[in-house]
């Protein structure tokens, strides 16, 4: 058997994580941060190593690992990755350095649980990606909620309690369908395959399962309800402002940048391979709730006032674009059977995935970095930034404006490809989704306005100190990600590619 | 001498040997010298799960003219039930050794409640049930009483003391009902007069079988005869609720497996129905009413209550992979339970009883181990992987839905969440809150401290590697049918 | 000459009465334990009818069993009626209600 | 030897490494290497891009066409970052880098003081890259990624003093309704992409006659859209964002908040022709829609007429000079609308000169009395600023389309054009197009009057002598606003732009107006005869009158039109209408959605309802645990009898 990389990209910060834990004393801080960056960029190291031995060429999963978990009931500790995947686990990885990093000023206390709590996430978030087995994935999960439910609720602000709890419960209620539906699966697989086989759990088995519509509209709404309210998808999307909110910098970031997207790739490994009909049934439902999304949370986040609130009303707009991306392309396929668009649009949504990872947790730290400084997230208590902080105020305009979609910034690629895309299926799919090309600037410049620019009217800000050290290295490995993404999308375009024409046959052979 | 059929209950005879030993020792001893009891109690189980592991090799065994079996499910119970009393004994040492004036009757009565436990699991007729259930409970009543002696603990005493005579009652005429239509106190001979009459099931035996039914769920604290469960739980001291938490749990399991399996299989079409109902109310009641406990102690009564429903759900099945499942439930139902109320006696000392869901308040700062270690149990028991508590759940949810309960199973997962929230709510006031009150000394080091994260852990463990609790039920649920 | 089903009546509505004292009754706690002696008595007639019905003596030795029990149970039931006696001056099952939601 | 690719993207990459340089440099490396650096940079970039169109002009190269890298793809269609260069580029690379240059040159001076003095180079530089880039671009990507790096670089250029509180405004302000322009425009690119399969312009156009056809829609009332017009609408809506028309020109003058240079360099004479340009790429496909040129025509028409009215009783003067842009523009998109895009383009040309001068003159003026813009607080100025005076003059009789000045010819052509045309709208548009130039004269030359010749009383304006770095690209600039047009007017009857531009047949009655102009000398005089310079200088002699003769009868004036005063004092109600509705209903309808459709309904009604109802389930389920033993009881045996009869039920049934 090859090396076995994904397991070690999965355990070894959690075990990593796990032995912080005994790092306890307020002495060994400085050791623990160091020892938590060295893990998290040895992790990140190994994701790259992912990430240069991967084949673009093929659709199918690399770096395979197979070893029985619970062999009673066919239940593997699977592991694999696809270009679906492999994306987001460097993403996770590189979040995760960030992640440290920016918790060198911003956490003072509890450091060793909070890296810890970091790195084990980490893992677990990797886990999620590269799991191939159901009840494994599943596992992963459910799991990754706790790390994140202890670090809204530790590190958290004001309303933490209310916020993690209600975090929490959500996206429980949402798993516990997902882990229904799986089940029910397994159950056809095994009338199917003979209870011997090896596939009962096997994700990619599942794709390949028959299922009578019926069975396929009750599982798709299963998991559709799990995944968007990870997503989130208007209407099960209130959660999200609260924990962020609430979440500390590093919480929000990691809840934006790869939380979120777990939803989305849940979407492509579960919903649109295992219930392509039911997925083209419901098509229209779900690009009016993306499209929703899309308008109706860009309004909203128009008129709030508190900083973190509003990135987080922008990052379910920003996925609103994600879903739309995926579900147009039933439409795409008859309207113009060029398969060829279908790819691009689900590419683009993988894009804008990745990319809103970087620029959601870009400006939730570039708010950490201000509520560092003066704990207030109000955006009235801040405004003249710039005039004391003119370093940060650059960063923070390069982020905003990725988050408007400039092009050059990774904001724009995905938004592009997805609108371009949802064109060819309804000339008011793109309409609607090029909205955001309006709303998104106005909310997020028009917050930038009040919060950066201007004369200096409150006497606090007057007295900030400009970014430095790891803050400026934090932000500007960021900025170089967004940058590349933007000028130069075509590598990470690459290794989608192969991925995604095979799922998108999967989605159109119908499984009647 | 090893031709006698007493080689098969020689546990038992040891058990009781040890016991009525230290009941005598007890007088004699002074109170300095109390540790002696302790460590012959803790030796009477281990020498008791010796000679439980000796006689793995003759199961299965029916001994005393069909009044005992020893077959897998009984032995390994016993074995089971015997390994948690010692760690019962191991988290309440401290407890007892800190108060003025140490109880050894705790340890005596204990050790025989599990006797009564021990026969109880492996009974094959009425009569030695019976003995087993009272045996079992007797010592409970008096123990709660006696331990701390405070108003709420006779009351407690008091409820459980009626609800139990009350529950045995009906079992008694329950039994007394088989009795009559089949002329024997033989589970197999019951079992056998079902099979064999073709017509459907007389009246008096159906009587017989929801008496009998009644006192099994009362064992659980099923709905509606968990009414004395809450109350039992909160008023007795946590060393009690420690032991009434955990153990008559598992042997009610075996009462449960002689009744479902041994004796009513032919009636799984009546009974199911029961079972799925009161597993319904059960899941409901004690999941919502638990949101609104402040008591600790009585919050994981309600709890206990939601988790037989589950349970109650798995049995419900009747086939031998619910049994699996349900056996594989409870056994992590109990570790995650000693584990729950070892870390509440552990925090509980002279002056202080941790009941109260303020008094863990901070508990992270505190100690930050106990509090991690609670956190591991509060997480297992509401069902979060990776921890031991999912997978229990997990195998009963796919048996539901392999038989094609899929309502139920949705139903299941969404009472989950509900349990979800008021664990989680114990775990914020531990980690989230701001700590109030005095500190309370508890050394990491000390055995009760090594073997509570031993427990907490193999909640982990046996969540990351569940394929190895889930054969072991496996193997010895299969070989006892 | 009396029937079985006479003596399963009797015990049955022994049994009847033992059970609704238990909740009729709402003054005292001695009444309890008897309501439960009546209902283990029932048990015992119902026992030793079916064994005399049955020509089968394992009913019999059951009842010599309940009825030892029976008297365990009743010591330990007193006892905890004594202690609470002592503790609050009164038996009576309406104040047994600090233990409850 | 000459290498047309190499300098191509020195031309393009200069600016952007020296916008690098001064970027993340310049506190290092201090002022003077920053400006020098910039100024270098863009230098060159206008010597390479003169040499260019020399050779354009000569013939020595031909048009290139070139990928720099693939950007993506789009399913297998590569998506590239490409360049082409033709006669049209060489053009606008021409004046984006002269006038580039010449505002880096005059910012030397005007920025001197700025604490932002390298952030302002930095931009500056950067600016041109965008534009750069825009104008270069062979495919519509390219184009979008010029587009928007012009607009967000108008935006912080805007905002470049980002204290004042009105400058942070105008840039949010400009930045939106850009990209309400944006909206229509990434629509656009999407309906090339659908129709054409490719976003390059040399597959886009050799495919349009296949799809000049086709429908692309069929609107709820019957009528049915052609791809075509759709595709120019959008694409138009996106000029109409940039180039300022109406309705969208309401950023334009606000932008006026930014520094002069900047208003000279983006609002004036390069980003804003931006629409216009790309009109004019994308001529083969505007040719195929007659309705999207006949809106064109009319939104030009709108825009020229109104926002030279509105330019009349402005009294800040960038803000004059940038009514009169709108205005401008407004030529230049009937230009655009009449199929006439070399004159069209030519018309931008001139303009960016005059235009250019007109703002750094007014700069100059501002500079010198100390940030001052109202036009009533100044007057006199002609003796202590006279190379700013006659710069000026030079600028405001080209933007009059005085004969022989530079606006004369492009202006004329555009007039004779639209007098041509055969467009449904161009009858009505040719008189509004002809009452523009009397209402141009008017307001340039109140402007000129009351700035350099009113009389005034006070002797308090104390004015500060310019340095040659402010002055110097006056005198530069002038020069070509007086001769550029007759320079230019050669190549154009020639037909320069025939490979760039194309006309439909159907369109091209203008051409032979050209081709009879090849004689500036008597293109001027035959001007003296025409309407157009009668009211032009019906124009400057009503100014003459109001402003400087008689300066009490403007105000006589103002009193008896006092409504439509109050009109187009308040910029038409534009202003007033985005800000009071559009605005106004946005926020509230955020607010209602989130107040009501977040907080309300979904988090009150659903989420924290549902666990409200559990809770309130759960306080009363504890109720029935009484704590009473013979509710016990009797709750087990209920529950006994409840399951008795259900298995007696069972048993009968």
């Amino acid at each position: 058997m090859a090396f076995p990389l994904l397991s070690w990209l999965i355990w070894i910060p959690i075990f990593g994580g796990a032995a912080l834990l005994f790092l306890r004393k307020e002495t060994c801080v400085l050791w623990v941060r160091f020892f938590s960056l060295c893990l998290a960029m040895f992790s990140f190291g190994l994701s790259c190593v992912l990430l240069i031995g991967f084949d673009v060429t093929t659709s199918e999963m690399q770096w395979a690992e197979t070893i029985p978990w619970i062999p009673s009931f066919q239940i593997f500790y699977r592991l694999g990755v696809d270009g679906l995947s492999l994306p987001l686990i460097v993403l996770t990885c590189f979040t995760t350095i960030l992640v440290i990093l920016a918790s060198y000023r911003s956490v003072q206390n509890n450091v060793a649980d909070y890296c810890a709590t970091f790195l084990i996430m980490q893992g677990l978030m990797c886990g999620v990606f590269a799991s191939l087995d159901a009840v494994l994935f599943y596992s992963f999960w459910e799991a990754m909620l706790v790390p994140m439910f202890l670090i809204i609720g530790r590190w958290g602000g004001q309303n933490r309690i209310y916020a993690t709890m209600k975090f929490f419960l959500y996206t429980f209620f949402g798993s516990v369908l997902l882990l229904v539906a799986i089940l029910y699966l397994q159950m056809v697989a095994k009338s199917t395959l003979g209870a011997e086989s090896d596939g009962l759990f096997n994700i990619l088995a599942f794709q390949n399962l028959a299922l009578t519509m019926i069975e396929q509209k009750w599982i798709f709404l299963a998991f559709l309800i799990a995944f968007a309210i990870k997503v989130p998808m208007w209407p099960v999307h209130t959660w999200l402002p609260d924990a962020h909110v609430e979440a500390p910098a590093g919480g929000s970031v990691v809840l934006a940048a790869i939380l979120l997207k777990m939803g989305g790739y849940g979407f492509l490994r579960f919903i649109l391979p295992i219930t392509p009909d039911a997925s083209q049934f419901f098509a229209s439902g779900i690009i009016g709730l993306s499209l929703i999304a899309i308008i109706y949370i860009a309004l909203v986040a128009i008129v709030q006032t508190d900083m973190k609130k509003l990135i987080a009303y922008s990052s379910i707009s920003h996925m609103g674009i994600v879903t739309l991306g995926l579900f147009t392309v039933f439409s795409i396929i008859k309207n113009t059977e060029n398969h060829d668009v279908a790819v691009a649009s689900m590419e683009g949504s993988l894009v804008q995935m990745i990319s809103h990872g970087f620029i959601s947790a870009a400006l939730f730290l570039c708010v950490g970095v201000l509520y560092d400084r003066l704990h207030s997230r109000l955006i009235k208590d801040y405004g003249g930034v710039v005039n004391t902080m003119p370093i940060f105020a650059a960063f923070f305009m390069l982020f905003a404006m990725a988050n408007v979609g400039l092009p050059g910034t990774s904001g724009f690629v995905g938004e592009f490809l997805v609108i371009l895309s949802a064109f060819q299926a309804k000339i008011w799919y793109a309409v609607g989704a090029a909205t955001l090309l309006i709303l998104g600037a106005s909310y997020t410049l028009w917050m930038y306005k009040r919060v950066i620019f201007g004369s200096i009217t409150q006497p606090a800000v007057a007295t900030l100190r400009d970014i430095q050290g790891t803050e400026i290295c934090v932000l500007l490995l960021l900025a170089i990600a967004i940058l590349w993404l933007g000028l130069w999308p075509e590598p990470l375009l690459n290794i989608l590619q192969a991925s995604t024409e095979h799922l998108l046959n999967q989605m159109l052979h119908s499984k009647l | 001498m090893w031709s006698s059929e007493l080689f098969f209950v020689y546990p038992e005879v040891v058990l009781t040997t040890f016991a009525s030993f230290i009941l005598l020792l007890d007088l004699w001893l002074s109170p300095k010298s109390k540790w002696i009891i302790y460590t012959l109690s803790q030796l009477a189980l281990m020498a008791t799960m010796y000679c439980l592991i000796q006689l793995i090799a003759f199961t299965p065994t029916i001994v005393f003219n069909g009044a005992i079996i020893l077959d897998s499910i009984s032995l390994s119970l016993k074995l089971i039930i015997c390994l948690f009393g010692s760690f019962v004994f191991i988290y309440t040492r401290k407890y007892l050794f800190d108060r003025q004036e140490f109880k050894a009757e705790y340890f005596i009565l204990c050790l025989f409640s599990i006797l009564g436990m021990m026969i109880l699991v492996s009974s094959y007729n009425f009569l030695s049930l019976y003995l087993g259930i009272e045996l079992l409970a007797l010592p409970l009543y008096a123990l709660i009483t006696m331990l701390q002696g405070n108003k709420l603990a006779t009351e407690a005493a008091m409820k459980y003391f009626i609800m139990g005579a009350l529950a045995s009652g009906m079992l008694l005429y329950g039994i007394s009902l088989l009795y009559g239509v089949t002329g024997s106190l033989s589970l197999i001979a019951v079992a056998e007069h079902l099979s064999i009459s073709s017509a459907a099931p007389s009246l008096t035996l159906m009587f017989g079988l929801i008496f009998v039914f009644v006192s099994l769920a009362f064992k659980f604290g099923a709905v509606p005869f968990h009414m004395w469960l809450p109350d039992v739980y909160q008023g007795s001291p946590i060393i009690m609720t420690l032991f009434i938490g955990t153990l008559p749990k598992l042997a009610a399991f075996g009462f449960a497996i002689r009744m479902l399996n041994d004796t009513f299989p032919s009636l799984h079409f009546h009974w199911q129905p029961l079972l799925i109902t009161m597993g319904i109310l059960s899941l409901i009641i004690g999941n919502v009413v638990a949101i609104a406990q402040s008591n600790l102690k009585r919050m994981l009564a309600y709890s206990t209550i939601a988790h037989m429903g589950f349970l109650f759900l798995g049995l419900s099945l009747g086939s031998e992979a619910g049994f699996i499942a349900a056996y594989n439930y409870i056994l992590i139902y109990a570790l995650m339970a000693l584990g729950g109320f070892g870390v509440m006696t552990l925090l509980s000392c002279e002056s202080i009883e941790a009941e109260n869901i303020q008094d863990f308040q901070g508990l992270s700062s505190q100690h930050p181990w106990f509090a991690f270690l609670m956190m591991l149990i509060l997480l297992s028991l509401a069902g979060i992987p990776p921890f031991s508590g999912f997978y229990a759940k997990f195998f009963i949810i796919k048996e539901l839905i392999d038989s094609g309960y899929l309502g139920l199973a949705l139903f299941a997962v969404l009472m989950t969440v509900i349990g979800a929230y008021y664990y989680l709510r114990i775990i914020r006031v531990m980690f989230f809150d701001a700590p109030q009150g005095s500190k309370i000394q508890t050394s990491l080091a000390s055995p009760e401290a090594i073997v509570l994260t031993l427990n907490g852990f193999l909640l982990l463990i046996l969540g990351i590697f569940p394929a190895a609790l889930y054969q072991f039920c496996q193997v010895l649920v299969l070989t006892a049918f | 000459m009396i029937a079985l089903s006479d003596y399963l009546t009797l015990s049955a509505i022994l049994f009847g009465i033992g059970m609704a004292g238990i909740f009729i009754n709402r003054k005292n706690v001695i009444i309890l334990l008897m309501c439960i002696e009546l209902i283990l008595l029932a048990v015992s007639t119902n026992f030793v009818a079916f064994s005399r019905y049955l020509s089968d003596i394992n009913g019999q030795v059951f009842v010599l069993f309940i009825l030892t029990i029976a008297a365990a149970e009743a010591a330990i039931g007193l006892a905890i009626l004594v202690v609470m006696f002592r503790q609050r001056n009164t038996i009576n099952v309406e104040e047994l209600d600090s233990l409850k939601g | 030897m000459f290498e047309l690719k190499s300098s191509c993207l020195a031309i393009v990459g200069l600016p952007l490494a020296a916008a690098m340089l001064a970027g993340f440099c310049g506190k290092v490396i201090g002022q003077r290497a920053s400006h020098l650096a910039t100024t270098f940079a863009v230098g060159l970039s206008f010597f390479l891009s003169l040499i260019v169109i020399k050779q354009f002009y000569t013939h020595e190269i031909s048009p290139l066409n070139f990928t720099l890298y693939t950007w993506g793809q789009f399913g297998h269609t590569p998506f590239t970052i490409g360049f082409l260069i033709d006669q049209l580029t060489a053009v606008m690379m021409l004046i984006v880098t002269f006038v580039s240059w010449m505002v880096h040159i005059y910012s030397i001076g005007y920025m001197r003081d700025d604490p932002g003095y390298q952030r302002f180079f930095c931009y500056i530089s950067l600016f041109t890259f965008g534009m750069l880039m825009l104008i270069s671009a062979n495919n519509f990507l390219q184009l979008f990624f010029g587009w928007e790096m012009v607009g967000l670089m108008s935006y912080l250029l805007i905002g470049f003093w980002f204290k004042k509180e009105s400058a942070i405004v105008a840039n949010l302000k400009a930045f939106i309704v850009n990209r309400v322009g944006d909206f229509g425009f990434l629509i656009g690119i999407a309906a090339v992409l659908y129709c054409f399969g490719t976003l390059d312009y040399r597959l886009v156009f050799e495919e349009v006659q296949n799809i000049s056809k086709v429908e692309l829609f069929q609107l709820p009332t019957g009528y049915t859209v052609s791809a075509i017009t759709f595709i120019c609408l959008c694409l138009f809506v996106g000029a109409m964002g940039k180039s300022a028309q109406v309705p969208l020109h309401v950023w334009l003058p606000d932008s006026m908040e930014g520094p002069t240079p900047i208003s000279a360099l983006i609002h004036a004479a390069t980003m804003v022709t931006a629409g216009v340009f790309m009109i004019a790429r994308l001529s083969p496909l505007f040719e195929y829609s007659e309705l999207a040129l006949n809106v064109i025509l009319t939104i030009g028409t709108v825009t020229c007429f109104l926002m030279g009215l509105v330019g009349i009783v402005q009294n800040d003067i960038k803000r004059i000079i940038a009514y009169s842009t709108l205005s401008q523009l407004g030529y230049m998109m009937i230009a655009m609308g009449v199929s006439a895009y070399p004159i069209g383009i030519f018309h931008l040309v001139t303009h960016a000169f005059f235009k250019a001068l007109l703002f750094l003159g007014a700069g100059s003026i501002i500079f010198a009395l100390h940030h001052e813009q109202d036009i009533w607080k100044m007057g006199n100025l002609r003796k202590s600023l006279p190379i700013t005076y006659y710069t000026m003059l030079v600028g405001s009789l080209a933007l009059i389309g005085f004969p022989f000045f530079s606006g004369f010819y492009s202006k004329d052509l555009i007039i004779e054009a639209v007098k041509l045309s055969q467009l449904p709208c161009a009858k009505a548009a040719y008189y509004f197009v002809v009452g523009g130039v009397y209402i141009t004269a008017l307001y340039t030359f109140r402007l000129f009057f009351v700035v350099f010749h009113l009389k005034t009383d006070r002797d308090d304006i104390h004015v500060e002598p310019n340095s040659w770095v402010v002055e110097g690209p006056l005198v530069l600039l002038a020069i070509p606003s007086l001769v550029l047009g007759a320079l230019f007017l050669r190549p154009l009857s020639e037909n320069y732009f025939a490979h760039s531009l194309v006309i439909h047949p159907e369109h091209s009655g203008f051409q032979e107006l050209m081709a009879a102009s090849e004689s500036p000398f008597f293109m001027a005089l035959h001007g003296f005869t025409s309407l157009p310079f009668v009211l032009g200088l019906l124009g400057i002699i009503t100014a003459w009158i109001g402003y400087v003769v008689r300066p009490k009868s403007a105000a006589w004036v103002q009193r008896r039109l006092g409504v439509i005063y109050y009109i187009l004092k308040n910029q038409l109600g534009f202003d007033a209408f985005y800000r009071l509705v559009v605005v106004m209903a946005t926020r509230t309808l955020g607010l209602f959605c989130w107040r009501w459709g977040d907080q309300w309904l979904i988090d009150g009604v659903g989420v924290n309802g549902t666990a409200n109802t559990v809770k309130r389930l759960s306080q009363s389920l504890r109720k029935m645990q009484t704590g009473y033993l013979y509710h016990y009881a009797f709750v087990m045996i209920v529950g006994f009898l409840v399951l008795i009869a259900w298995l007696l039920l069972s048993v009968i049934v």
